[in-house]
């Protein structure tokens, strides 16, 4: 190599080190080294080339330790190559690669290379749609009138209807609040019939209407019965029950019942004026039940 | 490209050039432009107004026309040739899922409240489901159902009948016959409750596969 | 075309029509357009192969030419007049080296497989460099390879040539040199370090090899 290109080399494989953030991979550095050879990248000295990146990997690293780790492994590659270009051919062992394929694949990806770079400026060269060239600058849109025939198979009708049917029976299990009437409900209930109710009444009898079937009715005991107790506790019924489990009987309270005396035959629950009485309320359900 | 790439500062190009950049800048621009507007992007010394008129002139008989517009200029295609950028196009379309679900709801439970077909759809019919067969006049309003609110209901039509080649909606096949054709798939058919709560019936009908299917 | 069964319900427009027909309907469209989709505008009888030739001949020498992109016809303006249009000019963003040298080699190797653009850059390709060459709808996913684990390969689109006016992929600008020097050949190369294990299998890696089985 004559003296001249020797000097360029040096004086570019400094850029090379200064640049080296703007390679991208092993494979640009040696591409920009093929061509500081100057020849057809057909005849390149893969040898030579070899010689150069590692003098470049030695440098670059000798300036910054962190060369990224695809320079290393291609830097190994290399000096690999490199020993078996240079080791006589004799040597060869049956299962390693061929030295001179080595090479020359080496050869062919770096020209590979060089040619996608020239096509990608080859094509970005050329005249370019909104660049170079222009297209119609307001187009005159073409109003398409679209007639739709709606079609549907009989099939498809009775198909998605025996879907529509079969999965509308089949909805997903939903645990549905169990329907309770409010102790509010009955309050407002039994408000209204409070000085109706001059005779002892079963307090079943002030039940609504639509609890009285079998499912419904034992939430509406319960709040009624609730319910009577509050309005008792307030002063404005009376209640009484004779035995156990036995039916309950609400009326109208009278002064008879204000005095205190008259607890006999009355739930204890009734005359006993406590804050907590309400919240024991729940337990009595299974009683009244 | 090459021959013009560095027109001499001062040369004027000559009538010709000036006619195809008029005709060019016409081309490109996106809004009518001024013979003022248009001399500017000329090189100096063009005549945009002499260029205008000779291209206006050159397109008076041909399919785009050189027009003024406010005062502007732009390219119009040629009035007479208008109807060729208005497009015709027929199109079968199939009936959408929806579509055709709540219109089979209707053919067999009609006459029929919207929320009555919301409730075996298990989903909402979406108004325009409903006006789109409205529209191809495969259902219509029947009578108000006597119920709060009134609501309206929904029939199927002479030519729903006719579209689909029936005699009347009675020959609607039964969802006994639909399981029976295989138009409900195996899967729904074995988790129905009745053969749940006879487990024999339901071995005896689909022997070991049964379990599989549960869970496919 | 089909005089005999159906008598057009007008006369078949003469040439001139015709040509200002095929003018006003490519003015019309920014987009390239088929002979056919012409000349299903057209009425029928009506020759749009003949008139495009005929109108193509007519704005040869214009400000604005009919070109054929991707083998659709299209009129853009003349490329020797695009200094004219600078004010018409899109902002574009510069593209990376990285995604024009991926364009490139998507467009010369297609259908090509990341792992192959890899191989040929020598460095891996960035997800943000194909995301930008697909979101620039320049490049799109073609057929999965038919080799272990399937890889999806990318091609490049209609907008790819339409940008860079191409009649098609055919057209590539030095294609058939690349092709003859053998540069395009699905080769593995030595030196990417993950086929140095055995580059002898590697190299069998273009057909689908025994091997291949055993992965699928």
């Amino acid at each position: 190599m004559p003296d001249g290109e020797s000097l360029d080399f040096e004086a570019e494989s400094n850029s090379l080190l200064i640049d080296i953030d703007g390679f991208e991979g092993p494979l640009d550095v040696l591409l920009t080294l093929a061509r500081n050879q100057k020849v057809d990248l057909r005849q390149i000295s893969i040898l030579q080339l070899a010689e150069q990146y590692l003098a470049f990997v030695r440098a670059a690293r000798a300036l910054r330790l962190d060369l990224a780790a695809d320079y290393l492994v291609t830097a190994a590659w290399l000096a690999y190559l490199k020993s078996r270009l240079l080791l006589p051919v004799e040597d060869k062992a049956e299962d390693e690669p061929d030295a001179d394929e080595m090479a020359a694949r080496l050869a062919f990806q770096l020209q590979r290379l060089e040619a996608m770079r020239k096509a990608a400026a080859t094509l970005f060269g050329r005249d370019q749609l909104g660049r170079d060239v222009f297209a119609r600058g307001k187009p005159e849109v073409v109003t398409v009138e679209k007639q739709i025939d709606w079609t549907c198979r009989l099939m498809d009708l009775l198909g998605s209807y025996a879907k529509a049917k079969s999965a509308s029976s089949y909805r997903p299990l939903h645990i549905e609040r169990a329907k309770a009437h409010s102790m509010e409900e009955a309050l407002v209930r039994l408000r209204g019939v409070v000085g109706d109710t001059p005779n002892w009444t079963r307090l079943e009898m002030f039940l609504p209407e639509d609890w009285r079937n079998e499912k419904m009715t034992r939430s509406a005991i319960a709040s009624t019965f609730a319910a009577s107790l509050e309005l008792a506790r307030e002063g404005h019924v009376a209640l009484r029950q004779t035995e156990m489990f036995g039916p309950i009987y609400m009326r109208d309270v009278t002064e008879d019942d204000l005095a205190p005396d008259l607890t006999e035959g009355l739930d204890a629950a009734v005359v006993t004026d406590h804050p907590r009485q309400r919240r024991r309320i729940p337990h009595l359900r299974g009683k009244v039940a | 490209m090459t021959e013009a790439e560095t027109p001499p500062p001062f040369a004027v190009p000559d009538a010709d050039r000036q006619d195809r950049m008029v005709e060019a800048i016409l081309f490109a621009s996106s809004d009518p432009l001024s013979t003022d507007e248009i001399e500017a992007r000329m090189p100096r010394g063009s005549d945009a107004a002499e260029a205008l008129r000779r291209v206006e002139a050159a397109y008076a008989e041909r399919g785009v026309n050189v027009v003024r517009v406010a005062g502007k200029w732009a390219l119009r295609t040629a009035s007479d040739l208008s109807f060729l950028l208005r497009n015709e196009a027929q199109e079968t379309r199939k009936l959408s899922r929806a579509a055709t679900e709540t219109l089979a709801i209707i053919a067999y439970h009609q006459p029929v409240t919207r929320t009555e077909i919301e409730e075996v759809r298990g989903v909402a019919v979406s108004k325009g489901t409903l006006d789109l067969l409205l529209e191809l006049e495969w259902i219509k309003l029947g009578r108000r159902r006597e119920t709060p609110g009134r609501p309206v209901t929904f029939v199927t039509t002479e030519a729903f009948l006719t579209h689909f080649g029936l005699e009347s909606t009675k020959d609607l096949p039964g969802l006994d016959e639909l399981k029976k054709s295989g138009l409900l798939d195996a899967r729904t058919v074995a988790i129905t409750p009745q053969k749940d709560d006879d487990p024999l019936e339901a071995d005896d009908e689909d022997g070991p596969g049964e379990d599989a299917n549960l869970f496919n």
